[in-house]
């Protein structure tokens, strides 16, 4: 019974952080761009504007959820609960500590890139149940894009794969004691980070949601709480790309002097930095740019990667 | 000396050779090419024929034969046909024939064919033809006789069809040819016959066969069915019709195939199976009795003709009844005696006539010449020595030697007597159409103009041809003469003897007096009617007598009605065809089938899923329960 | 893990594939068909890993394998050919395309 | 844990029901997509994670795109709808269902077997299915990898937009 316990203890744990990290994070996006482009950002809510984040829980919770009346009203409601269902779920095999951990199953990065690539739907059946032009265009592009870099995001995880000898994300983690998957890996990991960022679609991969062409994309008609998930939504998946760059690339919870959950989580912060730091930074590319970039040459180097990583394995062993 | 022998082959090879390079590249040789190809191969030809000539004289050969084998034709478990030449004493008189009138006919032709367009394929045929005959003629068995017997038969078709511009030509070509298909089925089977009771077809081991084996069934029907051969190429009644009608081709070939060679293969072919048919009397006394009704119904046919060529054409026809008539009454060698004489003063007559025909522009009716006497000399001298000898003048023709020989053994074999009298009969009337003939053509007023001299290559043969005709009678003299036996001495290596020597020579001078006396009449006879100029008239034609006969005593008319008419009418009625409608129907209800299940072919994607789903619905129940 | 009996896994597979069946023989447009093959492409994948669970063997699992790359290239023509049939006919019945007109 | 597979069973069968009967597409492909995952989770139990993984990543996660991705394209809304369901109403159904009622019967007459066989005992771990793959089915892997190189090559053929034609071509 004791397990039990603990395991629902550690989901609400998870849950509970990840929601609040997500809040926390639209603020620190907001602070941290300010800083970057030498603005103030939001100051006047509360200690170095904190209180903002509440009040913009507030506004959109009690917003009007406004279904247009033209929508395919039961897919435009459950669209944009996928996205954020499947970024859960996806927390449930990433290893916060040795300890701490919803479930160390066989197939963990399996089960990742199946919540991921299950992501899709969020955005496609979102265009489509708007029924609006734009929308839909927008919920193309996004699929689109989302399958084709979904495929290399897989195969750039395969050498880290080959080289632990599992799937388990527990076991890669401890693979890594001696020495950083990074410094083994460092095309997967550059890959594996660009995919990252293109599954999120944001900047420079936020095409499906560029406001100068499409509105809005695919959550054009969505407001209140249902595009409070959308954008939610996309923090936990920024969340969700830096945990895993960190489980699989950075050593995880390894760490010298620290414990290993904070390790883990000043790990992660940096990333989310790091992709903070990439939207104030780069512009955005164009469409046929990117689906030339992704399939012509991430593509076929992820490829390249897995073979010399296989070859090299072979030939040590 | 062997390496002389062994040129056997090249007596056919030559004539062949001549038409492969003539029909290969005949349009890129010029004219003077090719009338030197076609004569020279022929005439290279009948030189070596006269050099074998005189071997076999001087030195007889082993077995009294020049035998070469070529190759293996055909071997097929025991059927064996090897492709063999053998040149004895009777194919060397047929060889001597073919290459020499054969060449003479070629250079003839040289002058004669001069201004036609298709002049290298008629000298391509022509060749052909020879290579045809020489090749049956020489053949050591009866497949590869029967070979050469198809190829003249084709070369006859193609040269009695030569002008075929002209449809009338083309019909004429064609019945010649369907005529004697008839006959060569006949013969087919009869060379069936033989093979499947003896196991073989090499004519020399095949004759052994039937001496020893006397007289049988087989062998009378084998005799019928080769008679039926013989009768369809040689024109005999009642498959005559198609001689007349083959006048339709060049002259030279009416001379060359449908007088000297190819008609008288029937008689070659009788007297090589001779022994076949000493035992079959039966068949043999047919024989002469179809000899004797032809020569008569030929001969009166040819009374009452206008066209120059018809007349000899139905006077070949009654001449070569002479021969049967000969064949019949077991005068072997006289009936190739006659052959031999025949082919000369025949052949003359026709290119006389020819010169005449080219002089008037191709004017064949006799009632429109007329006085060519004066105006021709040469071609009215050689026709005379020619007519004379064909009506049998006595003592200076080769004609009468022949015919008086046949006359005389026919008279002296067993039941000769009716047919004596019928041969009688037939030299008086063979007088009578030729000088009829003679008056009308050289005698009286001129009435067409003559276009064109006649030229040394249309004269040389002539004359040859003319001096051939009175000197050959000399090689056969009757016992009354001098008993002078060069010909049948010869050809007896090959033929069985003749039975006559033992009459008496008092009989032997009657005979000839009453046969003297019937060409005479016949002479006399034609003076009368047609000698003066007054009496010269064309309604003779007008009376049904006459009718009858000029159509020749209505065969066509019989053969129209009796065969063709009904065949055509049998051909139409079926022209829907009851047996195929059987066939018709299986194809149709086949196509019904066929047309309803491509109808399930609906194209409806779901309904072929349904189908195979019921499929695996059956499928299933029939694995769990059975 | 579950411990099941093998023939409510083989009933769940061929009751999956009858469904599809009828789907199949029911609709007319051509992306519900193609869905409905897929469905018996994956009752019968099921029936495989059925097979190979019973067993403790591999093999159940790389014929699903099999099937699974076979339905991803199946799939990718088939939409090809959608669009294509799209293109020509302006619709998306089968029915239209009883002709062979191409 | 057996009454996951049950469970899993039920809504397998239940979606896959809704999924061939829905007019809407997306709507029948939603339930499509539901049926998928709930084999996939039926594989899991059944002691095959790796392929219960492949289910969902490959089925669901890209071959169902892409069906999503053309309705999207041919922008199949309320009028096909309305066409689909004017389609498979009534009668339509009364043939095929009896056909599959049949077959259904047929096949669950033949696997009705003992119960005895207890499947699902172990679980195959990714490594023995790798193993088995790259030994005794390393042609599969080829023929495979044929396949799909035929699929690409025949799918990008197939979709291509075709040259401008002519006048009077249809």
């Amino acid at each position: 019974m004791s397990s039990v316990v603990t395991s629902l203890l550690v989901i609400v744990f998870v849950l509970f952080s990840l929601l609040t990290t997500a809040s926390l994070l639209i603020w620190l996006e907001r602070r941290l761009l300010a800083l970057w482009q030498d603005r103030y950002g939001p100051n006047r809510v509360g200690p170095f504007g904190l209180g903002q984040v509440l009040a913009d829980m507030i506004k959109i919770f009690f917003k009007e959820d406004w279904t247009p009346p033209f929508a395919d009203r039961p897919v435009f409601v459950i669209a944009p609960t996928f996205i954020v269902i499947t970024a859960l779920m996806s927390f449930a095999v990433v290893p916060f500590s040795p300890s701490i951990l919803v479930s160390d199953i066989d197939i963990g990065v399996l089960f990742f890139l199946a919540m991921s690539s299950l992501g899709v739907y969020s955005v496609a059946l979102a265009g489509w149940a708007s029924n609006n032009k734009y929308a839909l265009l927008g919920a193309l592009r996004a699929s689109a894009q989302m399958l084709a870099y979904e495929v290399f995001m897989g195969l750039s995880l395969m050498g880290v794969v080959a080289i632990t000898g599992s799937f388990s994300m527990q076991a890669i983690v401890k693979a890594q004691e001696n020495i950083w998957f990074i410094v083994l890996q460092p095309i997967g990991f550059v890959i594996f980070m660009i995919a990252g960022i293109a599954e999120t679609h944001r900047i420079p991969f936020d095409l499906p949601e560029a406001e100068s062409e499409l509105v809005a994309g695919f959550h054009s008609e969505y407001s209140g709480m249902k595009f409070g998930m959308f954008f939610v939504g996309e923090y936990i998946g920024i969340t969700l790309i830096s945990a895993l760059l960190v489980t699989l690339f950075m050593g995880g919870w390894h760490g010298p002097f620290l414990p290993p959950v904070l390790w883990f989580f000043i790990k992660v912060f940096f990333f989310i930095c790091g992709f903070i730091l990439l939207r104030a930074s780069l512009p955005r590319m164009r469409y046929d740019q990117l689906m030339a970039f992704g399939w012509k040459l991430m593509l076929p180097l992820s490829l390249l990667n897995l073979m010399a990583t296989g070859a090299v394995i072979l030939w040590s062993s | 000396m062997n390496f002389v022998n062994s040129l056997l082959w090249t007596i056919p090879a030559l004539p062949l050779a001549g038409f492969i390079t003539l029909a290969l590249f005949g349009d890129r040789i010029a004219r003077r090419s090719v009338s030197r190809i076609a004569v020279g191969t022929v005439s290279l030809s009948a030189l070596l024929a006269l050099v074998f000539a005189f071997r076999f004289v001087t030195a007889p050969p082993e077995g009294q034969a020049f035998q070469q084998a070529l190759w293996s034709w055909i071997h097929v478990g025991s059927f064996s046909v090897d492709a063999a030449l053998r040149l004895d004493s009777l194919s060397m008189v047929m060889v001597l024939v073919v290459t020499v009138i054969g060449a003479l006919i070629h250079l003839y032709s040289t002058e004669y064919m001069a201004d036609d367009e298709s002049y290298t394929r008629f000298f391509a045929y022509l060749n052909l033809f020879v290579a045809a005959m020489l090749t049956l003629v020489l053949a050591d068995n009866l497949l590869f006789l029967f070979l050469g017997w198809e190829g003249v038969g084709l070369c006859s078709f193609l040269l009695i069809g030569f002008w075929y511009e002209d449809p009338k030509n083309g019909r004429a070509a064609a019945k010649a040819f369907l005529v004697t298909r008839i006959g060569d089925v006949f013969m087919l089977i009869g060379m069936l016959l033989l093979f499947w009771h003896f196991g073989t077809l090499h004519i020399q081991t095949l004759l052994g066969a039937v001496n020893t084996e006397g007289h049988s069934w087989h062998l009378t029907l084998a005799a019928l069915l080769l008679l039926g051969g013989a009768i369809g190429k040689s024109g005999q009644v009642p498959l005559q019709v198609w001689l007349p009608d083959a006048m339709a081709g060049p002259t030279p070939v009416s001379a060359l195939i449908h007088a000297a060679t190819m008609v008288t293969a029937g008689v070659y072919l009788i007297a090589r199976m001779n022994p076949i048919f000493i035992h079959a009397p039966g068949i043999q006394h047919l024989v002469a009795v179809i000899g004797a009704v032809t020569l008569l119904i030929a001969g009166l046919c040819a009374l009452a003709q206008r066209d120059i060529k018809r007349v000899l054409a139905y006077s070949t026809v009654s001449q070569i009844g002479y021969m049967f008539l000969a064949l019949g009454a077991g005068a072997w060698s006289a009936a190739m005696f006659h052959f031999f004489t025949h082919a000369i003063f025949k052949a003359l007559l026709f290119m006389a006539a020819g010169a005449i025909i080219v002089a008037l522009h191709h004017e064949q009716d006799m009632f429109k010449m007329g006085g060519l006497r004066r105006r021709m000399p040469l071609v009215f001298w050689t026709y005379l020595i020619g007519s004379l000898s064909l009506a049998a003048l006595p003592l200076v023709t080769a004609g009468f030697y022949s015919k008086d020989k046949i006359l005389f053994e026919v008279f002296t074999s067993e039941h000769g007597k009716l047919l004596w009298a019928v041969g009688v009969a037939g030299a008086f009337i063979t007088a009578l159409y030729t000088f009829r003939m003679n008056f009308l053509v050289f005698f009286g007023t001129q009435k067409s103009e003559i276009h064109k001299g006649t030229g040394l290559a249309m004269a040389l043969p002539l004359m040859l041809l003319a001096a051939g005709a009175t000197v050959v009678g000399f090689f056969e003299l009757p016992a009354v003469f001098g008993h002078f036996t060069l010909f049948s001495s010869f050809i007896e290596h090959t033929l069985p003897g003749t039975h006559g020597d033992h009459a008496s020579h008092s009989l032997e001078l009657m005979l000839m007096a009453v046969s003297t006396a019937a060409v005479f009449a016949g002479i006399a006879v034609a003076y009368f009617i047609w000698g003066s100029a007054a009496k010269k008239s064309s309604d003779v034609t007008k009376r049904p007598l006459s009718r009858l006969l000029a159509s020749g005593m209505g065969f066509d008319w019989l053969y129209e009605r009796a065969i063709v008419s009904p065949y055509s009418a049998g051909a139409r009625a079926n022209a829907a065809d009851a047996v195929n409608a059987l066939y018709t129907a299986l194809v149709s209800g086949i196509e019904a089938i066929a047309f309803s299940l491509a109808r399930t072919q609906s194209g409806r994607l779901r309904w072929y899923m349904a189908a195979i789903a019921f499929g695996a619905v059956v499928g299933i129940l029939l694995v769990v329960y059975a | 893990m579950a411990v099941i009996p093998v023939e409510h896994g083989l009933m769940l597979a061929t009751v999956l594939f009858s469904i599809g069946l009828l789907g199949l023989l029911v609709r007319r447009n051509i992306l519900y068909m193609l869905m409905s093959v897929e469905i018996m492409l994956n009752a019968a994948g099921l029936a495989f890993i059925v097979a190979g669970a019973r067993w403790s063997q591999p093999d159940g699992q790389i014929m699903f394998m099999i099937i699974l790359t076979m339905a991803a290239a199946e799939v990718a023509v088939a939409l090809a050919l959608v669009l294509r049939f799209y293109r020509q006919f302006q619709t998306l019945d089968t029915d239209a395309a009883n002709t062979m007109r191409g | 844990m057996n009454y996951v597979f049950y469970i899993a069973a039920a809504v397998a069968v239940f979606s896959t029901l809704m999924a061939i009967t829905r007019a809407n597409a997306v709507h029948a492909l939603l339930y499509m997509i539901t049926s998928l995952l709930s084999s996939s989770l039926i594989f899991f139990v059944l002691g095959a994670p790796y392929i219960a993984a492949l289910q969902a990543i490959v089925y669901a996660g890209a071959i169902m795109v892409l069906f999503v991705f053309i309705i999207m394209m041919l922008n199949q809304g309320p009028a096909s709808t309305e066409q689909e369901r004017v389609w498979i109403s009534g009668k339509t159904w009364v043939g095929p269902t009896m056909l599959c009622a049949v077959l259904l019967a047929e096949l669950i007459w033949i696997v009705r077997g003992d119960p005895a066989w207890l499947p699902g005992k172990t679980i195959i771990h990714p490594k023995d299915v790798s193993k088995a793959l790259y030994g005794p089915y390393i042609l599969v892997i080829e023929l495979a990898s044929m396949l799909l190189t035929a699929g690409l090559v025949g799918a990008y053929h197939l979709g291509r937009r075709e040259p401008e034609r002519r006048e009077g071509e249809s």
